[in-house]
């Protein structure tokens, strides 16, 4: 399930989901993505996070759709934030469940380096120096290039 | 009728979120940059970064696709979710 | 920390731990692996779990050391249980929060990697036709061989 | 003396957990396990296994290793948890 909200999630609860009623789950990968105080030596107060209703699950469906086709996964949630984020805050939460640790680890891994690069959404950091949009990073395209 | 969209710095730099505009049969989606500096020639420095990507109808696509009459077409700078 | 114990653990809490005070944490990844119904096309009703008290915990802190030589680990947890575990039961949680995504992933893979082929458990699975000690997989050594 | 230990099916097929030994002086866990079989002629089909690990204070060795008086041995079979 894809999830676009402002409103924060339970790790704990999240994990519950994912293997409920499930004892085929051998295997469950959490990844969780949070407003941290240092971001390439700026010293961030906090995040606005804008995206683009509709292209931004549409996106994220064929994501989803990607990692399905190269591993077997069971069950899948991805949760992402929008709106104004303090430091320590949760931005993103993506899990995965299934039967093996490498299907569950290269899937969540996959997830997030293609919602890095490919998902519709973008960060505004608030900082002492004010508020600036951040710039896209080569290092998430090289990582994004690993699975192609 | 195209519908345009603009978001995060290109909508501030634009100070436009959204409008609606007419294009010639078969244009592209430079054509249709293209249309928007004629209309508003201060977009130039805007529009002419190498950096923006270009949706039709909420997928991703190159500046050669051509829009159709009743697409929603959006211009914005590389993402930065996550 | 490193935790052997009969008990269950919550991946709720762990997470909390793991973040908490912790504005530095960008990325938290955790695993969880489980008692599942099929393995290796026997059904497993359950599973008793052994260990060699002192070298298991003494491997595990030799594998933890191996990791943060390699990536950047603000804080990490390993927790296995031990004694009788059934269908569904969690088994081991790997939690590992970092700056960088990359790290928190490698660093769990990793460490999930050299437990399952260095530290000292054993695994005996309760099946409709009786019980039998687990075989070591090849494809768990080759895992592992990944990062040398 | 030596305390030897045994994990797992190991321990199981032994019928044995814990034992001590007396050793000669540089002895190495080949000549500890050829010592055992002496003892144990039961034992030469489970500790003849070239997949069998071995431990010496609980630090994973070769066979080749020489034990020292006062030294944990053990011998276990590949681990299987995670």
């Amino acid at each position: 399930m894809i999830v676009i909200q402002q409103n924060d999630f339970d790790v704990g609860e999240e994990y519950k989901a994912l293997v409920a009623d499930d004892t085929a789950a051998g295997a469950v990968v959490t990844f969780v993505g949070r407003v941290r105080d240092l971001n390439l030596g700026r010293d961030v107060l906090g995040l606005h996070l804008e995206h683009y209703p509709g292209m931004t699950e549409k996106s994220l469906q064929a994501i989803v759709d990607e990692a399905q086709s190269r591993w077997k996964i069971l069950r899948w949630k991805i949760i992402h934030r929008i709106g104004d984020l303090h430091l320590g805050d949760n931005i993103v939460f993506v899990g995965v469940s299934s039967a093996h640790r490498e299907d569950a680890f290269h899937a969540a891994e996959f997830l997030m380096d293609y919602l890095k690069t490919r998902a519709p959404f973008w960060k505004k950091e608030l900082t002492k120096a004010g508020s600036v949009w951040v710039e896209s990073q080569e290092k998430d395209l090289q990582a994004a290039k690993r699975w192609e | 009728m195209i519908t345009v969209l603009f978001f995060a710095q290109l909508r501030e730099q634009l100070q436009c979120e959204k409008l609606s505009v007419e294009l010639p049969a078969d244009s592209s989606v430079t054509g249709l940059r293209e249309k928007l500096i004629e209309l508003h020639p201060t977009w130039l420095e805007f529009l002419a970064s190498d950096k923006l990507l270009f949706s039709v109808n909420q997928t991703l696509v190159k500046a050669s696709h051509v829009i159709q009459n009743g697409d929603e077409v959006a211009f914005f700078p590389p993402v930065t979710g996550g």
